[in-house]
Formats: C-alpha cells, structure tokens, sequence
C-alpha cells in the first residue's frame, strides 16, 4: 500500500493533489474526504481553528493506523494532508484520499481512518473569535 | 530517576509549563508520576480520568513502569481533522 | 438542497468539478466518490466499458433520490456526473460530490446515493474486450 | 389498444428490436402485456423474472393495469456507476 502523510501549516491545495494522483488499472474506487472549519464550534461563531500537534507521536499514530488498514482492507494507496497552524472558516484542515479496487473497502476504510485518527492521533484544535 | 514530561495542548495552559522534569523513585509507574504531577500541578486533577499519556510516541497505561531517560507526554482527548 | 447532475459522453472534468464548488462556512465535510472502468470485468480484461442509458428516466430517478436524499440528510448540495458512451479503462465513469455539515451525514447520504443509483437507474454496461 | 414497448440494453439483442407496438384488450396488466412480448420474443422468456418494467419514466409492477397511450419500457437489471 503506497502511502503519503503530509501534516503541515501550508494551505491544503486540492487541485494540486489531484493532479499527483496514480492508480493502476486494477482500481475502480477512489474516496475523498475534505474537513472544512465551520462558522459555528459549538454553538459560538468562531472566525479559525489553531491546530497543534504533537508531530512525530503523530506521525507515528498515523504509520500505525496505515499499517492496520493495510491489513484490513485491499487499498493500493492512502494520501492524508493534515494542516496545522490557522485554518480559517471555509478552508479545509484535512484532506484523506483511499483508492481501492471497489468502492465498499475504499469507504470503509476512509471513514475508519478519519475515526481512528480523532481517537488516537495528537492533534488538537483551539478555536478562535 | 528523572522523567523529563510534556504537556501538550492546554494542558500547557493548566501548568504553566510546556516541559519539566520530575523525580521518581525506581520501578515507580505512570500513576505514580501523575499523581506526583497533580500535587504539583493541582490545575491537572480534574482532567485525571480523561488525561491520555504517551511514553515516546506511544501510549501508555497508568500501570506502565517507567524506566530512566522516559519522555512522558500529557495531553487532552485528541481532536485532530 | 441544490442539486446538479449531468448525464454526458464527455470525459469527466475533476480539476473544473473541484473549482467549480461553493459551499457556505456552516458546512463541514465534503466527501467525494470516482467510479473507474477497471481492467478487469467478472475476470475477463477489457480495454473498456460502454455506457447506455434510457435518458429521461435516469434524470426523473436520480431526482426522485435527491428528494430522498433531501428528506433523510441535511445535505447543502449533491453534484453528480455520470459518464455514457465508451470509457476506457483508468477512466472515471461516475463522480458524486456530497457536502454536509458533519461527515457521518455525508459519507452515509453519499453511499446511500450510489447504492440507490445502482438500484433503480436505467444505466446499463457493456464491456467491450 | 395499442402499447408502445421500448428495449434497453441487451434486450434488444434478443429482441432484435429497440422500439414496437404491442395491441392489448382493455384492462389488461403489464403482466399481460409481458406475456404477449415473450410468446412473440421468446428471448424474453428466460429473463422474465429479473425483467425491469416501467411506464413512462416510472417502475411500475406486474399488476399495473394499461391505459391506451402508455410507453412502457422493458429492460434487464441497472448497472449505473
């Protein structure tokens, strides 16, 4: 399972992402999923979230959490941008990409990841007025 | 032994302090060191039950002994995405 | 809810897609899915698949899904494009885009929409060797 | 009266047709329409249990009564995405 980990405080560019995606003929799935910074946490309007991190427990986390996916599920490769620093309201903290040959695994297991990561990856968030 | 510790997220704020260092007796285990640590820092107590602790990068339970040259880290529920 | 679903022959666009999207800062999660004509189709290899599609029913039943879709989810926009004609393999020939305020809500309203669509819309595939 | 009838997919191969006028006696069901299809496409017959009907652009069952003037459309099971 190929795997790409980006954790860091540059803006997340979709577009740029995409376009370094590969899959092999074998492939017929791919699931994205985008976290973007609500108006509202809760219930007070907020204008960003500050996200810290721990960052070599969590990469190590997420390594562990790749290595069972890889075991779990058939995915050719997993892409994870997580962004740290002020992310603003509208603009995207996460960005989970899973290519599987079927698309049942490919969104199993990227919901699987997004729930394990917010169990047991240290990463926090602080928002901001 | 000295156990070097961090404190992550406001559990920085609870402390005051982003990183100390704490005595502890051989064969003492992670419980020990918290509650050592809440003596010091009273403002950790009422997180007690949902305070995660990692050894390294990785997690630890309350039973685990620590051994000297430990990083302890003391962090909040996680809340990454 | 808005709602855009094309029905085409032309290859499907990601980067215009992606560029293409608005969502309001109360929206938390956008999850997106790309079905890909895959090698292989029941174990024989194929070089692709073709598309057919009784027109007017599949618009009339994916909107019949919308409006389920609607009612069960608080979905802010569904954008659906599925491709006919002749797609060769490593070609997207489906892509979903769903965007909800949590993404429990819209991983669940995006497979619901897909496994529905398999269901009931006139959409048929030929695999050509 | 007389019903339109439109094939989808394979079942104009084994129809070798894409579009015909069935004549049915008042009141007769999409189940009978069916059955008149197959003693005249006999193609049909093996697959009429996964048969997928509809009128106009909705599914409608076997017990759907005819009204002159329907579309109906007969097609194998969807295969979308």
């Amino acid at each position: 399972m190929k795997r790409q980990l980006t954790i860091t405080t540059e803006p997340i560019d979709e577009a740029a992402l995409l376009s370094r995606r590969r899959m092999s003929d074998g492939m017929g799935a791919v699931v994205y999923f985008l976290g973007v910074v609500r108006r509202t946490e809760e219930r007070a309007p907020i204008s960003a979230i500050e996200y810290e991190s721990f960052d070599r427990m969590a990469e190590h986390q997420f390594n562990l959490l790749f290595d069972q996916m890889e075991k779990r599920w058939p995915v050719e490769s997993v892409r994870l941008v997580h962004r740290l620093g002020v992310v603003r309201v509208n603009e995207p903290s996460l960005w989970v990409e899973v290519v599987a040959p079927h698309r049942g695994e490919a969104f199993a297991a990227c919901q699987w990841l997004i729930d394990e990561m917010k169990r047991v990856v240290p990463i926090w968030k602080k928002p901001l007025a | 032994m000295d156990i070097t510790v961090h404190f992550y997220s406001y559990f920085r704020d609870l402390t005051g302090c982003a990183q100390t260092s704490e005595a502890v007796v051989a064969g003492a285990t992670i419980g020990d060191l918290l509650k050592q640590l809440i003596a010091r820092f009273p403002g950790l107590g009422a997180m007690q039950n949902s305070t995660l602790i990692a050894v390294g990068v990785d997690y630890q339970g309350r039973s685990h002994v620590l051994k000297e040259g430990d990083e302890v880290s003391l962090f909040p529920p996680v809340q990454g995405g």
